[in-house]
């Protein structure tokens, strides 16, 4: 009889963030296929488990199914993804409890600061990996200079943790911008599903913005987009974050989606393997779209990486049955992934392992939308697949 | 003797677990003004309800020209030509005092009854038919309601404690209309507590007590005596 | 001829009743640490239904905003413990205090208000709950914040004395909640409510004043609300305002259980509760199916029992588990 | 004899449709007093002024010396003023005796046992005691507006105003009826009765006042006002004597 | 010019709101019926539009035809099916029978379609615009305001012209003694919840066209069209297209005043309203 280890998985399944969850049940068949063995550690070897629960995108439901995860299903590790909502309660369940606890998907600022994070007193048991807005930041300013259009931004940020964050005076984008000398016009946060944005367009139009930037949900970006285009205002470059990652919410846009630029996380192109199956990410997208018939998406590629990091934990832990051994097995993670190398010693805080990012634009060579990535001064060795197109 | 419009045979009804009809066996005939009286809680609503299709009954326990409507909806009765004019009013509130008339008319049957016709009989109500129907009072509402039937152009009218509440003057309109109203071949079942009135207007009287026929005769014949055995069962 | 308020089920349901809360308050010592985490959000749960059912079920108040004070109750708790280091037993009372005193203006606005247009009126004043703390930058605006684990953990030094208190706090807010209910209802100003349940005119007319009733129970409901929701976020440990005012989390499941369980009875919210976590528990990990299954429960109900499940069994049985209602006895045959 | 109750001047109208103009009367205690008229005369809205549930545009009301126009209907029923309503208004989720209860409890302010046998004692004297386990919800026309005389008797009232409670009654009940109130007035209790059934207001009335058009237009002993060639015409609808 | 503006965009919202309020007015009025699925049925007619403009190819806008038939027939079956079992005086039972329909449509849909947002094309016509005087007004909004307002006329002319209307408003009222009438309250109820829907079904198809839209969104914008109603009076259309209106204005004024007060600014101006009238401005009906 092999001994078995819990991992549990928290994400929305359900709800507004469905989306970020899609993959879920294609990526855990995989890692369970290729894990079938069972992992071994100091010649013993661990049967996992991974028990997946609901978040319903719902920050209660979220910690109330980590709790349950801790308490009752007494799971060794935690895991969980998808925006601040899914990470952070997620997290803070885990820290009072003592279970160590990696998470994914969210900009490292509202995961780390959004709990009230201290640099200088990191967490002891709550990891993440993901890029943070000084790598967004970077990337749509290099887009924007690629463009050569005039430095004039309007920013789209809600009164939500994404949009707090990116639109914060210290962590966000004012500063850095400010300091490339772009004029930022902030009108202010809106509430999420808004209805009418007319008085932003209004701001832009009379700042004579010609890039729009801001991290918006799908409906909002919707609504903005075609009023934008109602009321005659017309960027040259729009870079959104969040609304634009997935093909079908571009797709719904029409002929309004091509040329949007936005964020890459993770592309079938990027030139990374997983560490469990050595698939390339073509691959594993390929895998995804013959299973379900769907096309690629960024979520799969974090997926399968937070398991090879729960994978490599397990295989390098002292002690496995013990919650401050596999903390310290995080913690000396140095693991080549799906998404690049995590590795939590050469992050900005403690707690938090950076990916690398890109930029791209949604382009249209033939009749399929391709998300294009245009801009890598991040990270060079992601190629790029295109140059960058104005909008009109 | 033609056939009657209406017969009960041995009906029963109950409001869930309790029995408030028992076997209760009846006929009006064509044109005829029928008396029910009966003491509190005797059942007479019961049984008005029962005929206009409010109480689900045993199809063959209400027969309407011979056939069977017990199991019938109120409003599959009210299109075969009965009309019930419900104790305590019931008007429509969000309907003008002219609108709750003309509701009264919308099955389309033919007959002389209409809003001039109606308005003739209570012109009070001509008055006041663009005002709501709750502003008035409890008398000119019991008017609408007894016009709201009557604009149906039934051939059969219910009438449950129609006097209820009305000032003299106005209770004697309405006997004295009734030849009226019922003289055009409607029949009438009316339900009074006032027996000498109730009998001064009817061909029949059925009395009930306790869910059960305890009386039932001629009107012109009846004695107070049978009448007050049949009240209270003494 | 005598009037009594007890049967002899409704005494041995409260000898069975004390036992259980024995049992109960010795949970620490026999159940699982998630066992007692759970029970401790039943607690909770029966809380806020009960106290929706007394709004609804008993002074005819029927809200959907009261996730405005479940959310005041967690925003007033983080910012009492978070920002003025208020200890964490004080802060929760206070908490409470606070979530009475806001009661008090929101019920002179929405008092105005009858029926459904109640309803809406209270829904858009929880909005507005909810965009105010949107816009308070100190607990963190749209972002939400998280409780300090120091927090939590000074409520007692070992895990598991923590873990029992916070059992214990639940389980004494449901105590204090169902027992107030309670004991407002055998009152006579329960009776008033009641009668203005059924019909505000007569009600008036037999010297009942109805403002000051209803103002009464709205602001007891809102302060003991607020207390339940400070315990909420300090077992959620994080706060934002779309979970803090959730109407879905705290007012529709509410409704749910209130309804389902048999609204107007003290042993609905109780018994609702109990079905609730039910379903969740066996089916929630089944996503969008255990969703559906509890949209069906609700229809299903309604169609088939709309009196509720307690509504129900009362109809059959004529039980009675808590001492309410008066019966006169030796007037001949029995009824009702 | 001290007087109770006066209305003075009091003026209500509904747009054009005037209820209540310049009326003025008093009741004195333990005086019972029959009001009669034709339907929508304003008799209804009369008490409505009376207890407060509608407020008059002009004129003042004076319950036991003092000026209780701007009074809340619930005071003024704890002062002392119970009504039956023509409508009736049950509490029809409540049992027949918690309705008498809650007028025991709120209006005449009783607690407890007493409160509870004042109930019972009405209950017993309306008639309604067999059923007072049952919901109102389902009681019968005639058994709610029994109610409605139990409930307002619960509230001990020095006034107690009548909305039509004799219509639909049997002659033995209505006997039984008037005995009953006859029984209250014994206690000391103005009255002031609205009815249709003339007969029985004439059985207990020491005073009838006539209303038509929201206008008092007569006012006087009962049987001289029955025999008036004002209220034969418009109210009996007699043909008057020439 | 920017409040000018400001007024002109939270017009044209106002028309947007009161779309999606006129079917939830029409049964509130009839039925006292608090439909907290409303919103839910509009995404429904969304995806409707969707399936249909997509499988046949064709402009949203003509996909109508289709969607509001069928709406129409959701509508009537959805309410003699379950929803007139639960009516009575009670406003709790169908309110959590609604509550119990939106989860299902919600997660129904999720189902599906999975929760990827959805668009419908309407070319063109999504941002095509008039300028005047310095304005510029999109067609598309001003296509839903005249609708709202064909809408709402249609609705009010119906309910207090017309002998549905009458049988709408009496069945309201007493539903046994409407039977007496010889209306069928079921029937007449499923009439009002079919028309309701349909008027949902325009709502759905110019909100897909108007933004993306995934299963989750209806309940979000449930809460304007109920204060449309509520802020115009009950059993009044016109009131529930003011209510809207002054909705929107408020809204956009807000928002133009700071971003943050756009909701709170709409939602203060309806609590205001109804501090000074409780039951709406122009109630027609007793709530
Ligand atoms: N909705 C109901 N639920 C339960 N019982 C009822 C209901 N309606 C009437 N009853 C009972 O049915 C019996 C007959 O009532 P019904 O109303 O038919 O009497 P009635 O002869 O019309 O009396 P009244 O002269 O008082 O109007 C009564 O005992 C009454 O209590
Ligand atoms: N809220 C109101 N709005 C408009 N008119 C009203 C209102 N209330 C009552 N009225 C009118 O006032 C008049 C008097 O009504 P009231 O109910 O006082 O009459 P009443 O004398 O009690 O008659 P009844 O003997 O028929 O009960 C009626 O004509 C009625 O239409
Ligand atoms: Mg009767
Ligand atoms: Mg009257």
């Amino acid at each position: 009889q092999t001994p078995t280890l819990k991992i549990g998985y928290v994400s929305p399944a359900t709800g507004p963030l469905a989306g970020f969850g899609e993959a879920d049940d294609f990526i855990i068949e995989g890692i369970n296929k290729a894990l079938a063995g069972g992992i071994e550690n100091n010649g013993k070897t661990w049967m996992i488990e991974i028990i997946k629960r609901d978040s319903q995108s719902n920050p209660n439901r979220a910690a109330e199914v980590a709790s349950q995860l801790i308490l009752e299903d007494e799971v060794d590790i935690l895991t969980g993804a998808a925006t601040p909502d899914t990470t952070n309660p997620v997290a803070d369940q885990a820290e009072l409890n003592g279970t160590p606890c990696i998470t994914t998907d969210c900009p490292w600022q509202p995961y780390f600061f959004g709990r009230g994070g201290n640099p200088e007193k990191p967490f002891e048991y709550t990891y993440h990996f993901f890029w943070g807005l000084e790598d967004v930041i970077a990337n749509f300013t290099a887009l924007w200079d690629q463009a050569g259009v005039k430095k004039t931004v309007g920013g789209l940020f809600p009164n939500d943790a994404d949009g707090n964050a990116w639109g914060d005076a210290k962590l966000g984008f004012p500063g850095p911008l400010a300091e490339k000398g772009f004029t930022l016009i902030d009108p202010g946060r809106y509430e999420p599903m808004n209805n009418d944005f007319s008085s932003y367009i209004n701001a832009f139009k009379d700042g004579g913005a010609e890039i729009v930037t801001g991290v918006m949900i799908p409906p909002d970006f919707g609504t903005f987009w075609a009023q934008a285009g109602q009321q005659g205002f017309k960027p040259k470059v729009v870079t959104i974050g969040k609304a634009l990652l997935f093909p079908s919410a571009v797709e719904g846009l029409g002929d309004r989606g091509v040329g949007l630029t936005s964020e890459i996380w993770w592309s079938p192109n990027h030139p990374f393997k997983s560490s469990i199956t050595g698939e390339s990410c073509k691959q594993l997208a390929d895998g995804y779209t013959a299973a379900t018939g769907k096309p690629w998406t960024q979520p799969i590629g974090f997926r399968h990486a937070l398991f090879e990091v729960v994978n490599d934990v397990i295989k390098r832990a002292a002690d496995v049955e013990d919650p401050d051994a596999l903390v310290e097995a995080i913690r000396t993670t140095a693991l080549p992934t799906m998404v690049g190398k995590i590795d939590w010693a050469t992050g900005p805080v403690a707690n938090v392992s950076k990916t690398p990012l890109v930029a791209g634009q949604w382009q249209k060579p033939a009749d399929k939308l391709e998300l294009v990535i245009t801009t890598n001064v991040q990270a060079p060795e992601i190629p790029v697949g295109g140059t960058l197109q104005l909008l009109s | 003797m033609p056939d009657p419009v209406l017969s009960l045979n041995r009906l029963d009804a109950r409001y869930g677990d309790f029995q408030a009809l028992y076997g209760v066996t009846a006929h009006v005939n064509e044109g005829e003004v029928v008396a029910i009286i009966g003491a509190n809680g005797a059942g007479k609503t019961t049984l008005m309800r029962s005929i206009a299709g409010l109480i689900r009954n045993a199809p063959e326990s209400i027969l309407w020209k011979g056939q069977p409507i017990g199991r019938l909806r109120a409003d599959q009765v009210a299109a075969l030509g009965i009309a019930l004019v419900p104790e305590g009013r019931l008007l429509f509130p969000s309907l003008s005092v002219e609108e709750n008339l003309i509701i009264g008319g919308q099955l389309g049957r033919r007959g002389p009854w209409n809003l001039g016709r109606v308005y003739e009989l209570f012109p009070i109500l001509k008055e006041r038919r663009n005002q709501q129907s709750t502003s008035l009072s409890g008398g000119q509402q019991q008017m609408v309601a007894i016009g709201r039937a009557l604009m149906s152009n039934p051939e059969l009218i219910l009438m449950d404690e129609i006097s209820l509440g009305l000032a003299p003057v106005i209770i004697k309109q309405i006997y004295d209309a009734l030849p009226g109203i019922v003289g055009q071949g409607m029949a009438a079942v009316i339900v009074e507590q006032d027996i000498a009135k109730a009998l001064s207007v009817t061909a029949r009287v059925y009395c009930l007590q306790e869910g059960r026929v305890s009386l039932e005769g001629r009107s012109d014949t009846v004695s107070r005596d049978e009448i007050s055995r049949a009240y209270f069962g003494m | 001829m005598r009037v009594t308020r007890s049967s002899s089920i409704s005494k041995a349901a409260m000898a069975v009743g004390l036992v259980v809360l024995l049992v109960l308050v010795a949970a620490p010592w026999w159940a699982s640490r998630a066992d007692l985490r759970l029970m401790g959000e039943i607690y909770l749960y029966v809380s806020l239904a009960t106290l929706w059912n007394l709004l609804a079920g008993y002074a005819g108040l029927v809200s959907v905003g009261q996730q405005a004070y479940v959310g005041f109750g967690g925003y007033g708790f983080f910012a009492l413990a978070m920002l003025a280091g208020v200890p964490v037993l004080v802060a929760l009372p206070l908490a409470a205090v606070a979530g009475a005193l806001v009661a008090v203006p929101v019920a002179m606005l929405i008092f105005r208000l009858r029926g459904a247009y109640f309803a809406i009126g209270t829904w858009v004043v929880a909005e507005v709950f909810r965009l105010v703390a949107a816009q308070t930058p100190a607990l963190g605006g749209g972002s939400g914040a998280s409780l300090p684990a120091d927090i939590v953990k000074s409520l007692a030094d070992s895990r598991d004395l923590r873990e029992a208190m916070a059992y214990w706090l639940a389980l004494g807010v449901m105590v204090l909640t169902v027992g107030t209910v309670f004991l407002i209802l055998r009152s006579r100003r329960g009776l008033a409510l009641t009668a203005i349940r059924d019909n505000e005119l007569a009600a008036r007319s037999l010297g009942i004043d109805i403002w000051r009733t209803k103002f009464f129970v709205y602001v007891v409901t809102a302060g003991l609300t607020s207390l339940v929701g400070g315990l909420i976020f300090l077992q959620k440990l994080r706060i934002s305002p779309d979970a803090a005012f959730s109407a879905n989390d705290w007012t529709a499941f509410v409704i749910f259980i209130v309804v389902i369980g048999g609204i107007g009875t003290l042993e609905g919210p109780i018994i609702g509760t109990l079905l609730f976590f039910a379903l969740r528990e066996t089916m929630a990990e089944m996503g969008t199916i255990y969703l559906i299954a509890l949209g069906v429960v609700a229809i299903g109900v309604m169609l088939k029992a709309p009196t509720g499940l307690w509504g129900l069994i009362r109809a059959r049985t004529g039980a009675e588990l808590f001492p309410l209602s008066r019966r006169v006895q030796g007037i001949g045959r029995p009824e009702g | 004899m001290t007087e109770v109750l006066r209305l003075d001047g009091v003026t209500k109208s509904y747009g054009a449709v005037v209820v209540a103009d310049a009326q003025s009367w008093s009741l004195q205690a333990g005086e019972a007093l029959g009001v009669i008229g034709p339907n929508g005369a304003g008799k209804t809205s009369m008490f409505n002024l009376v207890t407060g549930t509608v407020a008059p545009n002009a004129g003042r009301i004076w319950f036991d010396g003092q000026d209780v126009t701007g009074w809340p209907a619930a005071r003024r029923c704890r002062a002392g003023i119970a009504r039956s309503f023509q409508v009736p208004q049950p509490f029809g989720g409540m049992t027949v005796f918690e309705n008498a209860l809650v007028a025991a409890t709120q209006g005449a302010g009783e607690r407890g046992a007493k409160a509870e046998a004042t109930c019972l004692d009405v209950l017993a004297r309306t008639g309604l005691l067999p059923k007072a386990n049952v919901l109102a919800k389902g009681l019968t026309l005639l058994e709610r507006k029994r109610l409605e005389l139990a409930r307002a008797l619960c509230a001990r009232p020095k006034v107690l105003l009548l909305d039509e409670i004799a219509g639909g009654l049997t002659e033995a009940e209505c006997h039984s009826l008037v005995a009953t109130i006859r029984d209250v007035r014994a206690t000391g209790v103005s009255i002031v009765w609205i009815e249709h059934v003339v007969h029985a207001l004439l059985a207990v009335v020491d005073r009838l006042i006539v209303i038509d058009f929201g206008r008092k237009i007569a006012e006087g002993e009962p049987h001289a006002i029955m025999a008036s060639r004002e209220v034969k015409e418009i109210y009996l609808g007699i043909e008057a004597d020439a | 010019m920017e409040w000018l503006n400001a007024i002109l965009q939270g017009t044209l919202l106002g028309g947007l709101y009161a779309l999606f309020a006129a079917g939830l007015s029409l049964i509130f009025g009839v039925m006292r019926l608090v439909n907290i699925a409303h919103g839910d049925l509009i995404v429904l007619a969304a995806y409707l539009g969707l399936v249909i403009s997509a499988g046949l190819g064709i402009h949203p806008l003509l996909a109508l035809v289709l969607v509001v038939p069928a709406m129409a027939g959701i509508g009537y079956a959805l309410q003699r099916g379950i929803l007139n079992r639960t009516m009575g005086d009670d406003i709790l039972p169908p309110l959590l029978v609604t509550f119990g329909l939106s989860v299902i449509i919600q997660n129904g849909l999720l189902m599906g379609f999975s929760a990827d947002p959805q668009k419908l094309q309407a070319g063109a016509l999504e941002t095509a615009s008039l300028s005047a005087g310095g304005l510029t007004i999109g067609v598309l909004p001003l296509l839903m305001f005249v609708t709202a307002v064909a809408v709402i006329a249609g609705l009010q002319w119906m309910f207090y012209r017309t002998a549905l209307g009458r049988a709408f408003r009496a069945t309201s009222d007493r539903q046994d003694v409407a039977q007496l009438m010889g209306l069928n309250r079921a029937h007449v109820f499923a009439l009002a919840m079919a028309l309701s829907l349909a008027v949902t079904g325009i709502a759905g198809v110019f909100l897909g066209i108007r933004t993306s839209f995934d299963p989750s969104i209806g309940g979000s914008r449930l809460i304007f069209g109920f204060e449309a109603v509520i802020i115009g009076g009950l059993g009044n259309l016109w009131g529930t297209l003011a209510g809207g209106v002054i909705l929107g204005v408020a809204q956009a004024v807000g928002g133009q005043i700071h971003p943050s007060l756009q909701l709170l600014a709409g939602h203060l101006v309806f609590l205001l309203i109804l501090a000074i009238r409780p039951r709406g401005l122009f109630p027609k009906m007793e709530g």
